[in-house]
């Protein structure tokens, strides 16, 4: 029996993240409801304090260790560096919110916290076991916080179809893994890699089909259509601020999951996964800014432009380049922060008993607030991908990627779509700008405390990073390839 | 066809008879009894696999605890068991056809593609426990600590989501009762003397205006 | 003689079952909840004779971790099942659709 | 110095956003107080670096700052490009700048929209910083563009007004016509030599000479004389040459400080500006420069004719403008690059003094502008008095004052030119100095002399006036009125003006002789009239001495008299000369029928191609199949569709199986 200590240096940020976890849960236990901020201020300050210690081991180098189940690479360090940001935002947006329900409760952020552990580890798999956990813990927590109000019947029922639907896909990733397992004998991603590269012709179709079952898992988790039904409903019958955490980081980490797997894993079946990323993409394009239109509820609408937005971000996977890979990190980035910024405003005009979330409700807001209505138009337009806004860069990047694989033919069908979905986000900047207000939401909406000033600084930074993207574009360039 | 063939054949009728079963019969209970059928069956097929430790585990743990607490929850909702098979067969037909599609699909590929030596039976020195947890808390140590954290947060959200505070609880909190002053109690109004006829009835109603004693819940 | 096929052909069969369990049953979420560790049993053969095939241990400990997840996926089922039926007073399928559209 | 070239041009942008943003909470004081720092800061760093370069031994510099995208391999940056042409054109525009702010809040006082303006004010002052530091032709489009924003922002300051928004939509499109030219000429550049960066371009000047484009079988031109005009078409917009001028004089729609500050000192020189960067392209193409000196001499001469006529008094001034920058196109065209931007130097002090000092009579005369109604103010307000008069002074080209200088140092340079239409033009800008004295001085005495004629004010109240009847209530239109002296914010700065109006022109040594723009500007040995000029230059004294001999100030002297006589001496002799020349009079109000032509051909020949394309084309296919049928139908499917998300999840979950049975039946089978 020869086993050494493992390294553990790699893992610090993980494991000081736990270890907070455990002493937060501990000392909330003992607070009284009126000191719920001491949760909070610990969690924001663990997230800060995790930052650094990942700022710290930053390096270029690729470090495996816990027998290679741990892989820390720079697109991990960018990929969590983005998770603690989009997450210190969603905390921050959250608090007031949960306060005025009266369900400011510890649960929230310790969860939250467990969850950010758990996209911790999906970045951080390097293992087909470690990236199923890191999954697992990602969506226990997932559910329990989107059944977290527990009066609340929508929000229960929003939980429940998110669980059954994540425990089918579950599954299904399962058993896909189990084929992948059965057929290069190995759990390790480089391992199988390896393997797939030795592989011979006749291994080739139990492998494809293991990497359906991948494709779907995967596809579930990001909402691409025809994997997506969960992500409206759940949207919608979450309570904001969950909506809030699970439209934001949790695609990051699905994008690392993504990579980890399809890219580093299954890599030489590239030919393969890009018919089905394909067909994913034309789809959620297709349907997301299609029913998007139709829809009423903002939550709902910004749930069928997440859909589409990931059929943007299948667009730089496919491609198969490092570039398009970068395209695709910097797209999912731009997407949660943009994704933070505009839940972050129907948690900002809600208030107790009303909850903002009908697209009417942003009607007049221009008369209500010029300040806050010009933020969520930056937002929007920066879905939309207008430029100078950042989301503009962000699609240019993929279709760029897309036309570099010569799917010329995808890139204009990206662009079409593109322009119908344009219109649901113009129609509310419409509505914020030049219709009145509904009756009895004339008041003047009082910007107030740190929601404010980060949710003006969430909008500036999509107009600044479109102005100046070379520092993320240059980050996430760097993350891939080096 | 050997001894061990008949043996699988038998188990795994069982198990999918028991898994057909499952699916349709009308009773949440008996679904769960025959849940626990398919567990045991499967047990079965795991020892002849050479996967003792799991299968003992499956029957302890799984069976033993996540079983029962399956059948804790149906039996503590009170179902109202006529209405919930309404309309099963409607719907079979379109079942049947998507899962024949989906069996057929997985077998024609595991039939056509995927085939291995059986390897060498293990002899009777070894310990299929001991192997497993020789790796599993060195080679595996890292998605152990993980399954560890998962089965703190299924112990936090289910006792964050289902443990409540009754809106009918009229309990009594002890530290509230204890920590009653004196002043809280009791206010002393004063009042102008009166003339013969006013009782005192200054003082009533002033105890029913300090914090009282019921729950604060909600 | 047991072949890998046999395990691997009754995984599926067993799979499929599960997954049309899962669309024919509208009426009862905990069947539902079930059938989701049926799924998880039929993942958990293919494991186990891939391992066993392979002479393999790695695949027997991914199966441990499965059921510890499973376990862990099965107290939050049921959970939010029991605050499902506390806010609607029932657990049937069909009566889940406040969101739509 | 990166810091400060930055800073410089940021300060006003922070002022603008400031006011502009967070105008309501910072009040009206605090909106003056932190735009004027704004510039202010820009002003002193602007001097700082203008020390540098001129007296110091800062070398030319050029740096890129940031490089914003790069595509097909031609990168869009930001940088500066400071040499002594920046330098000065920075100091020009922030001096001036300041003058204005500080100007405003005495002029805009009982505006309701006090903050919006200094926000817009401070906005341009960036971009027009942004515009002369550029070293790059995209940044270069940026401040054009952004300064041409501006100007159609502060023309409709007061949008409520009929006429004001009539003149920013001229002036938009107006300067649309010409920016569509500068496009193309950018764009040409960029197609030969693939790169934005001005010393990339230039240095294939010589090159590109060479090159010719074929647009059309047979019609084969020089890429540079092409490329050249283009880029002067849009100089004419923002310059406001013929026929691209008729937006200046409406502009004066908008509130004074802005004609003073954009109409008259700043925007307008942009063309200038950017035609003497571009010498070393320029030189190398007689064609352009030929076709800039015949523009210029017609915008020179005729446009100070129609100044003649006005009785508006800042429409008198805004001719004027549209004639000097006659002027300065004019030195352009005759390759004296220095003449032209020594005469845009000292003509930005004059006419920005001119204009305030219009506006401070405008506001002693409660916003009437009628010159019809004024006179004699001389007795009331001596501070605006005496600077008017400088700047009159320094406008006619009076000797010892800045315009004397710069322009006859352009009518000696054109004079000496060699390119072809040289001679039309010289005739042309000497006879425009006799009209030039004639009607500044007519506006002039007007004025400030003569009897006062206030009781006729109601006459000619301006048809505007409501908005402000409520802000100054009714009192002040009824009975005579009673003019007083502006308050001190309005005078110092016309003060402040007023003395480099007078000794602006003494630089003249160094600017157009010397080696000042040595590092800036480039002219071929050959086409170089001002190095001919300056071998006869001997000094200051000297070059006034012999100028005295020169016809320009003999005519400058005849129209000064002509003026004195005629609105002093003989005051109903211009009705009786007005009878006379009727045909020559209607002529000239009607500004050579621009406007009508532009209305009748332009403006209505596009609203009858419009409407008929409008009702076929737009209405009944575009929007009818195209985009209202699009819409319809995406709207419809969306409808439709939407119902597939049922809410039920075995729906789902349906869905999702059947997904993976198509992947796998796709993929695998």
């Amino acid at each position: 029996m020869n086993f050494e200590i493992p390294n553990f240096l790699p893992a610090v940020p993980e494991m000081f993240v736990l270890g907070m976890a455990c002493l937060i849960l501990v000392i909330d236990a003992f607070l009284p409801d009126s000191r719920r901020d001491v949760t909070y201020g610990l969690v924001q300050a663990t997230l800060v304090a995790a930052a650094g210690l990942t700022l710290w081991l930053m390096g270029p180098e690729t470090v495996l260790t816990f027998s290679d189940t741990f892989v820390k690479d720079p697109m991990a360090d960018i990929l969590k560096l983005a998770v603690y940001v989009t997450s210190f935002l969603v905390f921050l947006y959250a608090r007031p919110y949960l306060m005025e329900r009266g369900i400011h409760k510890g649960e929230f952020y310790i969860l939250g916290l467990f969850a950010v552990l758990g996209m911790m580890i999906m970045i951080s798999g390097h293992n087909l076991l470690t990236l199923y956990l890191g999954l697992e813990l990602l969506s226990l927590s997932s559910y329990a916080l989107v059944a977290f109000w527990r009066d609340n019947s929508r929000a229960t029922e929003a939980a429940m179809k998110y669980f059954v639907l994540g425990a089918l896909a579950s599954g299904l990733l399962l058993y896909g893994m189990s084929m992948i397992y059965g057929m290069t004998g190995s759990l390790d991603i480089a391992v199988i890699a390896a393997e797939l590269v030795a592989a011979d012709e006749g291994m080739n179709v139990p492998l494809v089909f293991g990497l359906v079952f991948l494709v779907v898992a995967i596809a579930f988790k990001l909402g691409a259509v025809p994997f997506h039904m969960w992500v409206p409903d759940v949207y919608d019958g979450a309570p904001t601020a969950v909506t809030l955490f699970i439209a934001t980081a949790p695609k990051i980490a699905a994008f690392a999951f993504l990579m980890r797997l399809l890219v580093e894993g299954m890599g030489p079946l590239h030919a393969d996964w890009q018919g089905m990323l394909i067909i994913l993409a034309v789809l959620s394009l297709a349907v997301g800014n299609v029913i998007a239109i139709a829809q009423t509820s903002i939550k709902r609408m910004l749930a069928y432009s997440t859909i589409a937005h990931i059929g943007f971000l299948f667009m730089g996977i496919l491609a198969g380049t490092d570039s398009g890979y970068a395209s695709a990190m910097f797209y999912v980035i731009v997407y949660a922060i943009t994704a933070a910024g505009g839940f972050g405003m129907i948690v900002f005009l809600s208030r107790k008993g009303f909850e903002a979330d009908q697209i009417d409700d942003f009607k007049g807001l221009a008369k209500r607030n010029p300040w806050f209505a010009f933020i969520m138009l930056l937002l929007l337009f920066s879905m939309a991908g207008v430029p100078p806004t950042v989301g503009f860069y962000a699609k240019l990047a993929v279709i760029q990627a897309a036309v570099g694989a010569e799917l010329v033919w995808l890139a204009i069908v990206a662009v079409v779509f593109s322009i119908i979905g344009a219109f649901y986000y113009l129609r509310v900047v419409k509505m914020m700008f030049f219709d009145d207000p509904q009756e009895g939401a004339e008041e003047p909406v009082q910007p107030s405390g740190a929601l404010a000033a980060a949710l003006s600084i969430n909008g500036l930074a999509v107009l600044l990073l479109g102005i100046f993207p070379g520092l993320l574009l240059s980050l996430t360039h760097y993350a891939i390839i080096g | 066809m050997t001894f061990e063939l008949v043996l699988f054949y038998l188990f795994g009728a069982i198990l999918l008879g028991g898994a057909l079963a499952m699916i349709s019969v009308r009773n949440p209970v008996h679904a769960a009894l025959f849940l626990v059928l398919c567990f045991v069956a499967a047990a079965a097929l795991w020892l002849m696999a050479e996967a003792e430790f799991l299968g003992i585990v499956l029957v302890l743990v799984y069976v033993g605890a996540v079983m029962v607490l399956f059948l804790f929850v149906v039996m503590m909702l009170d179902i109202n068991l006529a209405k919930l098979r309404e309309g099963f067969t409607e719907y079979l037909p379109a079942g049947i056809v998507v899962a024949l599609a989906m069996a057929t699909v997985l077998v024609l590929v595991i039939t056509r593609y995927i085939t291995m030596d059986a390897p060498e039976r293990a002899g009777p020195e070894y310990s299929n426990t001991e192997a497993l947890g020789a790796i599993l808390y060195t080679e595996y140590v890292y998605p152990f600590e993980i399954a560890a954290v998962i089965l703190l947060v299924a112990i936090i959200a289910a006792i964050s989501l289902t443990q409540r505070k009754r809106p009918d609880n009229k309990s009594i909190d002890p530290g509230k009762q204890m920590a009653v002053s004196r002043e809280g109690r009791v206010r002393m109004v004063a009042m102008p003397s009166e003339k013969k006829k006013a009782p005192r009835r200054g003082a009533q109603g002033s105890g029913a205006n300090a914090p009282d004693s019921k729950d604060g819940s909600k | 003689m047991i072949t890998l096929e046999h395990y691997l052909v009754l995984a599926a069969l067993l799979f499929s079952i599960s997954v049309a369990g899962i669309f024919l049953n509208r009426k009862n979420v905990i069947v539902l909840l079930m059938c989701i560790e049926l799924m998880m049993l039929a993942v958990n053969i293919n494991f186990i004779a891939f391992s066993f095939f392979l002479q393999d241990l790695a695949g027997q400990v991914f199966v441990f971790f499965i059921l510890t997840v499973a376990a862990a996926e099965a107290a939050i089922g049921l959970a939010i099942l029991v605050l499902l039926f506390r806010n609607r007073g029932t657990i049937n399928v069909q009566d889940m659709d406040a969101m739509k559209g | 110095m990166d810091t400060i070239y930055l800073l410089i041009v940021l300060a006003p942008l922070f002022g603008a956003i400031a006011a502009g943003l967070f105008g309501r909470q910072i009040g009206r004081a605090g909106a003056h107080t932190v735009t004027i720092l704004g510039v202010a800061v820009s002003f002193i760093l602007s001097l700082v670096v203008f020390w540098a370069h001129v007296f110091g031994d800062a070398g030319v510099y050029n740096e890129t700052l940031y490089t914003w995208l790069v595509s097909d391999g031609i990168q869009f940056e930001v940088g500066f490009l400071v040499d002594n042409l920046t330098a000065m054109m920075m100091l020009v525009v922030t001096f001036v700048s300041l003058m204005v702010h500080i100007y405003t809040i005495g002029y805009m006082k009982d505006d309701p929209g006090y903050q919006r303006f200094f926000a817009y004010i401070s906005l341009f002052t960036f971009s027009m910083l942004m515009l002369v530091m550029a070293n790059n032709f995209m940044q270069l489009f940026f401040g054009w563009e952004a300064v041409g924003l501006v100007s159609y922002l502060l023309i409709g300051f007061w949008y409520k007004r009929p006429t004001a928004t009539y003149a920013n939509m001229k002036a938009f499109i107006v300067n649309r016509v010409g920016d569509f030219g500068f496009l193309i000429g950018i764009a040409a550049l960029v197609f030969y030599t693939g790169s934005l960066n001005y010393t990339e371009v230039f240095a294939e000047g010589q090159s590109m000479s060479e090159a010719t484009i074929t647009i059309w079988p047979g019609w084969t031109f020089g890429l540079l004389d092409l490329a050249l005009i283009f880029l002067f078409i849009g100089a004419m917009g923002k310059s406001a040459q013929v026929p691209l001028h008729v937006w200046l004089p409406d502009s004066m729609e908008g509130p004074t400080p802005i004609s003073a500050l954009i109409h008259a000192a700043t925007m307008v020189t942009a063309g200038i500006f950017m035609v003497a960067r571009m010498s070393p392209l320029y030189e190398f193409s007689v064609a352009a420069l030929s076709f800039i000196l015949i523009i210029g001499a017609i915008t020179a001469f005729f446009m100070g004719l129609v100044g003649l006529v006005q009785n508006d008094i800042k429409r008198v001034v805004a001719y004027s403008t549209l004639s000097q920058l006659g002027y300065m196109t004019v030195a352009l065209g005759a390759s004296a690059y220095a003449a032209g931007l020594f005469h845009l130097m000292t003509h930005a002090f004059f006419k920005a003094l001119l204009f305030l000092a219009a506006g401070s009579v405008i506001i002693a005369m409660h916003h009437l502008q009628d010159m019809r109604a004024m006179g004699g103010l001389r007795r009331y307000m001596p501070i605006t008095y005496v600077t008017a008069l400088i700047g009159s002074l320094a406008l006619i080209g009076f000797p010892f004052f800045s315009g004397f200088f710069s322009k006859d140092a352009i009518i000696e340079a054109v004079g000496y030119s060699q390119t072809p239409g040289a001679t039309f033009a010289y005739w042309l800008v000497l006879a425009g100095v006799f009209v030039t004295a004639l009607y500044t001085f007519r506006m002039f005495f007007m004025v400030f002399h003569g009897e006062e004629r206030y009781d006729q004010a109601h006459k000619y109240m301006p048809d505007h006036g409501d908005e402000h009847d409520d802000e100054h209530g009714d009192d002040h239109h009824h009975g005579p009125l009673q003019p007083k002296e502006s308050p001190w914010v309005v005078t110092v700065p016309l003060i402040l003006l007023a003395i480099p109006s007078v000794v602006a022109g003494y630089f003249i040594g160094p600017m157009l002789f010397g080696d000042f723009f040595a590092n800036s500007l480039f002219v071929l040995p050959e086409q170089d009239v001002l190095a001919t000029k300056g071998e006869s230059y001997t000094g200051v004294l000297g070059f006034v001495l012999h100028g005295l001999m020169l016809p320009a100030f003999w005519l400058a002297m005849a129209g000064l008299a002509t003026a004195w006589y005629l609105y002093m001496k003989r005051p109903e002799l211009p009705g009786l000369i007005a009878e006379r020349l009727k045909l020559g009079v209607r002529i000239l109000e009607d500004k050579y029928g621009f406007d009508r032509f532009n209305d009748w051909f332009f403006a209505g020949g596009s609203v009858r191609l419009g409407r008929a394309l409008w009702r076929y084309g737009d209405a009944l296919i575009i929007d009818g199949l195209l985009v209202n049928g699009t819409a319809r139908s995406i709207g419809w499917i969306s409808s439709r569709v939407r119902h597939m998300q049922s809410g039920f999840l075995y729906h789902y979950a349906f869905v999702m199986i059947i997904g993976l049975l198509v992947l796998m039946f796709a993929f695998v089978i």
